[in-house]
């Protein structure tokens, strides 16, 4: 210690440099040489673009991711072979051209594109498509915890070793560009769901040399294999080009072997600002070229601001849940219908929703088959509502009521406010509430998956264009968050959703959608719809060929700057 | 012709904003003068509070600017200090003028090894290089009587006794071979054997160097011991001035009578008894409405609390300079003993 | 001085241990967690159930800690569920600490270079205009709230003026090699000195705002503890030898004012890390206080884990290196004998 | 017996009062009063703590009551404008925003005074306990002490904050709270063993009185002083903290009685369109806290023997 005081900063300074230079020697800088200038996009062609996400993806393999980020990313790298429709929730061909099934809708041809190319170099044909297939058939171990492969459990249901049954029964070459599927019964949402971004094809050669399937449980969670991690290869028009974690970037570049048109951008920067106040000041400081779920309290702003705002078809659905398990009043239908007067839902949409949300009918949006507008409506009407409760002898109920913070969901964009609206509401008819805030991942959904709360506010994206991704979801288990299992009805409602789900023929099958949501409304009311809102993505001035998506699928292969 | 001519000093305290509080500025050194010729060694003497060490600290200029007021003049050497400028009066601390303080240990620098306080000064004003400049101080040392002088340059004040640490001190302030060297109290913080090894030090190099010093204490047994000529000092004003032998043999001033007959004497006869100086400083009253003394004084009588006694030759004792107006005489010393 | 430090090093250990345990507990009975992150809004009690058997999260707590610490033994702290799903909580932080030591060293740097000589200053001329001011000043600077400074610096020189980027560390675009994980000391070696002027860039905003506490802290100590030497006896020596300002300042007021000062700045140096987690979240700053406020918003327990306890390690060893420089500015100490004013 | 516990009484009283007691409060009374510093820090403190007790008679409406929000368009970015009755206009969901700084003022304070007792509370048990009776409770306690201070505070604060599972208004109160434990638990073992060996608790002692006695009548009245300037720093330092976990989503999620720290961590994302909804509250939090810390400052320096500042 006497030392380092003699040590002169002069000496230090030195020293400092010394250890610099000692690095440099050892430190070459690898820089990709042909570096098409970065900011500087005027050309039509070429140029990076920055996009600001909410988050970081987990990783690049879609099929064992559950969060947006990832599919954010891996709808770049990959393509499945049904494809929805730019700006649409409607499946259309994607690596397949087109598709036929049988009448009983159990076995499914579908004819393949020729000429894709994975990133690998190697061919995508009907061999490939099968590989797929079984690759997600024959996950084991961890590949089967419904953390990492939840999708093909939410769709498919089990694995080949039979635990659980599935949907999926196998798949068949018939010639390289022909695959046969076929499905161990009939479901509307084939071959839809193949449009998920998890069902996209991959390239199998690559998944083999890097491991793909070889997930590990490590302590809380999950490690993925380097695949996943480093070398997603699919036959999409970017290629994954590195991801800077210390930076949170995600570099994606223009795939030139693309069967389709090429790309204009040279560059795609995914970069993941948490923060949405963050998000807009980098849009507008010109640090990104555009960026994903602005708030609608700064829609106005960001168009005035030069912007372009994308406005995504709302393809999503707020509801005020209410629970049948603990409070046994509320299983009384006038008391849940004295709650659909209370709210004043043109008023709240009005007041906390972004321009183009329109009030909740249905469970699902207008988008969807089998959606009526048919069905028993409740006016906004405080009085009605409190001589309901009078009816019921439920005056001045005592309601434990939900509300979740630190979140932000396209159709709930400020949950405190919009409860804030809510309660007013409530309090008014005479409710007398308890209220229970919790974190979103702090124990909220755990509390209202266990149907803790008699009153809950929630709502759900959907994935895709078919009922059952909505009112399936939430009620074909009769253990539920709404607890419809305690109420009278609840195992009938379960029945009729899942019928109507197996019905192959379609005018059938929309008549039995059509009803449901009728009985939804009118006898069951185990939810009150509030409201649709679209979320939405707002550019820079100059980026153009930017599709909103309601599925939150925008795809940058026809995005160019300047 | 004196190397130190003081003259009618005076320090006034302001304390800040005492217009608004209305105190009245306060006198600390009231019209002082003396004089220091080459080699000779002076005695300020006083009760603490007596205007001293302020007399020293304006002389060396280290008193605050702010706050204070000095008046008079202080020529060393011809040279008029009061009226220097910051950076010429810094030149010539330490180097024509070394002064010694009271308590050695906060007076040295806790944090810088010993060699460096000494050569510091011998840096700054002869330019001495660093090498050199540590030679001479282990020299300095080993001449105030540090044993082992080249460890202890390396070492820090809290390594050292009190006694060395005053040594110390006294080898800084002798660096430069200062032609005047103040101390002020230089023995009172140390135990008695101590004390007496410093004086002798000092009146050493002193008489070695040639140095004039002015001798700053409230201990007579100090001044016995070394001063030429005594000044003593009370309320900020000179109230006795007296050779050394003089002064012992024969106190005319009753507050110089008063410090000696309270200091027990080797000399005198068993059984005396010692007489206190009856009263504190606080019954002072202002010079201007006569002998501030005269509260306290065995003497006092009625011209002493109107007329305020003026410095004059003794008209007893030539060579002997007085303010008082009924001193003590040679029956009333009888009576004592 | 050894035995000291070897004490200091011992309770350093308890302290973590104890942290563990005790935050480990906490956090294991509190609802969310590994399972409602993994499966999110899909969530059902069914798979639930299953999932908390999967991840043994229904056996007994201390079974649990102790698995953890034979994990943790091994480098392993469990995987992020939150701040960035999939990557092991040990790597975050590997990744994430070099931009916020980086921040944190700016910051401190700045705090110091401009907090010392001010308080100084006032010192010096005490009462005086830039006294007070600097006085006021330093006593404003605690009272505003880290992360409203943080957004008005950013609004005003990154949004309105644009003289600054707003968020992050550096350009995506840039394309810059990373060696050390510090960007700006990558930049320099890799001679990508674009890359590293960017990166500096990126920096000045957040610490500054980051620096205000400690700079107000450093101002108020300095200015003190000059106050106290300069009426010591050993100053009023040092002006008897007739030195030079500059000498009497550096060598006898300064260093002998410092003490105080640097244990300050250990202090503040440590609780740069709380005021990180305000400032990088709204820069969005990718270091470890944005992980920790993204963990804390989204429940990721493991990140959580790891990043407080090593906080806490970060905290104390500074305040180590702390003591252990007394010993270096103080004689007194080094040397054992004498104990200290 | 009375007769010795009185003699004991009035010993420690004078040794208490040469010590920290009488004399020296005056004299630092004597010297606050002319520090302009106190002054000003006095006038805001008192300001803030009237306006805090009135502050529901002068508040014109009802915090909680958005009777603006018809006014609010999401859509649009429109929130309520001042206009008459309403002098600063309303907030996200037009409540009145005067009325909410003023009835924030009550709810700030609220959780500054509570956050500062129950922080001395906790300090006061610990640290009365390691500081009256040493040995192995003292190293106990100090020792969870020290773990305690091993974390930066605000981070502390912040971590405690998030490890309830339902935050509240006392769950936000409490982590600020359990925070200041410590320090005031540090302080006053500290000063506490200063004062064991001082000549007045030796004398209590020689004479035999009990511990206790000591400790209380004698010990702590001494250690006040030092606790009280930290209390008032401590005040400030809740309110900003309180703030700091409002903007990290830690706050008290039911805002019908508002708090600034609360309101500020609520204005983060409009701060740019409404920048009113975020510097009203900042800067009543600005003016208290340096209100606070001006007056915990010039007590410490009177407080401070040595100081001649």
């Amino acid at each position: 210690m006497v030392h380092t005081r003699k040590v002169r900063t002069g000496h230090l300074a030195a020293v400092g440099l010394a250890a610099l230079l000692v690095l440099s020697g050892c430190a070459e800088s690898q820089r990709s040489q042909n570096d098409p200038n970065a900011s500087g996009g005027a050309a039509k062609t070429g140029g990076t673009m920055t996009f600001a996400t909410e988050g970081a993806p987990k990783l690049f393999d879609p099929f064992f991711a559950t969060d947006g980020a990832t599919f954010r990313t891996s709808q770049q790298i990959f393509e499945g072979l049904v494809e929805f429709k730019p700006g649409t929730a409607e499946a259309g061909p994607g690596l397949a051209e087109k598709w036929t099934s049988t009448p009983d809708g159990k076995q499914w041809t579908f004819t393949l594109r020729k000429g894709a190319k994975f990133h690998d170099g190697t061919e995508f044909d009907a061999e490939a498509a099968c590989q797929n297939f079984n690759r997600w058939y024959n996950q084991k171990g961890a590949g089967q915890s419904t953390a990492v492969t939840g999708y093909w459990q939410d769709n498919f249901g089990g694995f080949s070793d039979g635990a659980k049954p599935s949907l999926y029964k196998s798949c068949a070459v018939k010639d390289p560009q022909t695959v046969v599927v076929e499905l161990t019964s009939y479901t509307s949402k084939f071959p839809d769901i193949l449009g998920l971004p998890s069902f996209a094809m991959q390239s199998p050669a690559a998944m083999k040399q890097h491991d793909a399937d070889n997930v590990v449980k490590q302590g809380d969670s999950f490690v993925y294999p380097a695949y996943g991690q480093q070398h997603p290869s699919g036959t999409g028009p970017f290629k994954f080009s590195k991801y800077d974690k210390a930076n949170g970037t995600v570099e994606l570049v223009r795939n030139d072997d693309y069967w389709g048109p090429k790309t204009f951008l040279d560059k795609l920067i995914l970069r993941a600002i948490p923060d949405e106040t963050a998000r807009k000041q980098a849009l507008q400081s010109g640090d990104v070229q555009g960026y994903d779920l602005p708030s609608p309290a700064d829609w106005e702003q960001l168009k005035k601001d030069g912007h372009k705002l994308l406005i995504r078809p709302a393809f999503n659905v707020m509801y005020i849940g209410i629970g049948q398990k603990s409070n046994e009043k509320l299983r009384d239908l006038r008391v849940r219908q004295a709650i659909a007067h209370a709210i004043d839902r043109e008023g709240l949409v009005k007041q906390q929703y972004p321009e183009g949300a329109k009030v909740a009918e249905n469970l699902y949006p207008d988008t969807i088959f089998g959606w009526t507008g048919d069905v028993r409506k409740y006016d906004y009407n405080p009085d009605k509502a409190k001589s309901l409760l009078a009816e019921a002898g439920a005056s001045g109920l005592a309601v434990t009521i939900y509300w979740p913070t630190e979140v932000s969901r396209p159709y709930m964009p400020s949950p405190r406010d919009i409860f804030g609206f809510v309660r007013g509401n409530l309090e008014a008819v005479g409710l007398k509430l308890n209220v229970v805030s919790k974190p979103w991942n702090g124990g909220y959904l755990e509390d209202v998956d266990q149907a803790k709360a008699d009153v809950f506010l929630l709502g759900w994206n959907g994935d895709y264009n078919t009922p059952d991704n909505f009112i399936g979801n939430f009620f074909a288990d009769p253990d539920n968050r709404f607890a419809t299992g305690s109420a009278t009805w609840g195992n009938q409602l379960s029945a009729e959703v899942k019928a109507a789900d197996a019905e192959p023929d379609t005018a059938k099958r929309k008549a039995m959608y059509e009803a449901l949501n009728k009985k939804l409304k009118a006898e069951y009311l185990p939810a009150v719809p509030v409201a649709h809102s679209p979320p939405a993505l707002v550019t820079s001035a100059k980026v153009s060929g930017l599709v909103p998506s309601p599925l939150t699928d925008e795809r940058f292969n026809a995005v160019s700057l300047g | 012709m004196a190397l130190l001519e003081v003259r009618d000093l005076s320090v006034v305290f302001r304390s800040r904003g005492h217009q608004r509080t209305g105190e009245q500025p306060v006198a600390a050194v009231d019209g002082v003068s003396f004089d220091v010729a080459p080699g000779q060694t002076v005695g300020l003497v006083g009760e603490s509070g007596c205007g001293k060490s302020v007399t020293a600290m304006s002389i060396m200029g280290l008193l605050p600017k702010r706050g204070n007021q000095v008046t008079g003049s202080a020529r060393f050497d011809g040279t008029e200090l009061l009226s220097l400028s910051d950076r010429q009066m810094r030149d010539r601390r330490g180097r024509d003028l070394g002064m010694v303080f009271q308590d050695p240990l906060s007076s040295l620098n806790p944090v810088v090894p010993i060699g460096l306080q000494v050569t510091e000064v011998l840096e700054r004003h002869q330019g001495t290089p660093r090498k050199q400049a540590a030679m001479e101080a282990a020299e300095l040392l080993d001449k105030v009587g540090i044993p082992d002088p080249r460890r202890r340059l390396s070492e820090y004040p809290h390594q050292l006794s009190g006694g060395m640490r005053q040594r110390a001190l006294i080898a800084i302030a002798l660096a430069c071979r200062p032609r005047l060297l103040i101390a002020d109290e230089p023995t009172t913080a140390l135990d008695v054997t101590i004390q007496a090894q410093i004086l002798a030090l000092l009146a050493e190099l002193v008489r070695d160097t040639g140095t004039a010093l002015i001798m700053i204490t409230h201990d007579l047994g100090v001044v016995a011991g070394l001063c030429d000529e005594v000044n003593v000092l009370y309320a900020g004003r000179v109230v006795e001035r007296a050779k050394r032998h003089d002064l012992f043999a024969a106190p005319r001033h009753p507050y110089t009578h008063g410090l000696l007959s309270s200091i027990p004497r080797l000399d005198s006869p068993r059984g005396e008894r010692l007489v206190p100086i009856k009263g504190s400083v606080a019954d002072n009253i202002p010079w201007q409405n006569g002998c501030a003394f005269a509260p306290r004084c065995p003497n006092a009588i009625d011209t002493c609390v109107e007329v305020t006694p003026e410095m004059a030759v003794d008209p007893l004792v030539s060579r002997r300079l007085l303010r008082c107006h009924n001193p003590v005489t040679a029956t009333q010393r009888e009576a004592l003993t | 001085m050894l035995r000291y430090t070897v004490r200091r090093l011992l309770q350093l250990v308890f302290v973590v241990l104890a942290l563990s345990l005790l935050l480990f507990a906490w956090l294991r009975s509190l609802p969310g967690g590994p399972v409602s992150a993994l499966l999110g809004e899909r969530i059902t009690p069914e798979s639930r159930a299953r999932l908390t058997a999967e991840l043994g999260l229904d056996q007994p707590i201390f079974v649990q800690y102790f698995k953890f610490l034979g994990r943790a033994a091994s480098g392993d702290f469990g995987v992020s569920t939150g701040v960035q799903p999939g990557d092991s909580a040990a790597a975050i932080f590997v990744q994430r600490f070099p931009a916020t030591l980086e921040l944190s060293v700016l910051a401190i740097v700045i705090a110091i270079a401009v907090g010392i000589p001010l308080g100084y200053l006032a010192a010096r001329r005490r009462g005086g205009l830039l006294d007070n001011l600097s006085v006021v000043g330093s006593l404003i600077g605690v009272a505003v709230p880290v992360f409203f400074l943080a957004f008005v610096l950013k609004q005003v020189f990154a949004v309105e003026l644009g003289w600054f980027p707003t968020t992050g560390r550096q350009e995506g675009g840039l394309d810059a090699t990373r060696v050390t994980g510090f960007f700006v000391l990558d930049g320099l070696i890799t001679r990508e000195f674009d890359a590293a002027w960017d990166a500096v860039k990126h920096l000045i905003l957040p610490a500054i705002a980051l620096s205000s506490i400690p700079f107000s802290v450093i101002v108020r100590i300095t200015r003190a503890s000059v106050l106290d030497v300069l009426d010591e006896d050993f100053v009023r020596t040092a002006e008897s030898k007739g030195l030079t300002t500059q000498v009497i300042t550096r060598r006898h007021v300064l260093r002998n004012s410092m003490l105080p000062v640097v244990t300050t700045i250990g202090l503040q140096t440590g609780a740069l890390l709380a005021g990180a987690v305000l400032t990088e979240k709204v820069f969005a700053f990718p270091g470890i206080g944005q992980a920790l406020a993204i963990g804390f918003e989204r429940r990721d327990y493991p990140v959580l884990l790891l990043l407080i306890l090593s906080a806490a390690g970060v905290f104390v060893l500074v305040n180590l290196a702390v003591d252990l420089s007394y010993a270096v500015i103080d004689p007194r100490i080094r040397t054992g004998s004498g104990g200290g004013r | 017996m009375t007769a010795r516990t009185d003699k004991i009484d009035e010993l420690a009283q004078r040794a208490a009062e040469s010590d920290a007691g009488v004399s020296l409060a005056a004299a630092a009374w004597r010297r606050l009063r002319r520090n302009p510093v106190f002054l000003v820090g006095a006038g805001i403190v008192v300001l803030f703590v009237v306006l805090a007790i009135l502050s529901p008679l002068l508040a014109a409406h009802d915090p909680a009551d958005p009777m603006l929000g018809d006014q609010v368009v999401r859509a649009r970015n429109e929130i309520p404008p001042p206009q008459p009755g309403h002098p600063l206009g309303g907030d996200q969901v037009g409540r009145d925003l005067l009325s909410r700084l003023l009835v924030g003022a009550q709810q700030t304070l609220l959780v500054g005074v509570l956050a500062t007792l129950i922080g001395l509370a906790g300090g006061l048990v610990l640290g009365t306990l390691a500081g009256a009776l040493s040995g192995w409770v003292d190293t106990v306690v100090m020792r969870a002490v020290d773990v305690m201070l091993s974390i930066p505070g605000l981070l502390l604060a912040v971590s405690i904050g998030a490890l309830f599972a339902q935050p509240n208004q006392y769950t936000v109160i409490l982590a600020v709270a359990i925070v200041q434990i410590p320090v005031f638990a540090r302080l006053l073992r500290g000063s506490m063993l200063a004062q064991r060996h001082s000549d007045h608790v030796l004398a209590a002692r020689a004479l035999g009185v009990r511990q206790r006695a000591i400790v209380f009548r004698h010990m702590l009245p001494n250690s006040l002083g030092p606790v009280i300037v930290q209390a008032t720093l401590v005040l400030a330092i809740a309110i900003i903290e309180a703030a700091g976990l409002s903007f990290l989503g830690l706050g008290n999620p039911d805002d019908r009685l508002p708090e600034w720290g609360q309101m500020l961590g609520q204005a983060q994302n409009v701060i740019d369109s409404h920048p009113q909804l975020a510097f009203w509250p900042a800067g009543c939090i600005i003016v208290v806290a340096l209100g606070f810390t001006l007056v915990g400052e010039s007590l410490r320096e009177a407080l401070d023997p040595k100081s001649r500042r």
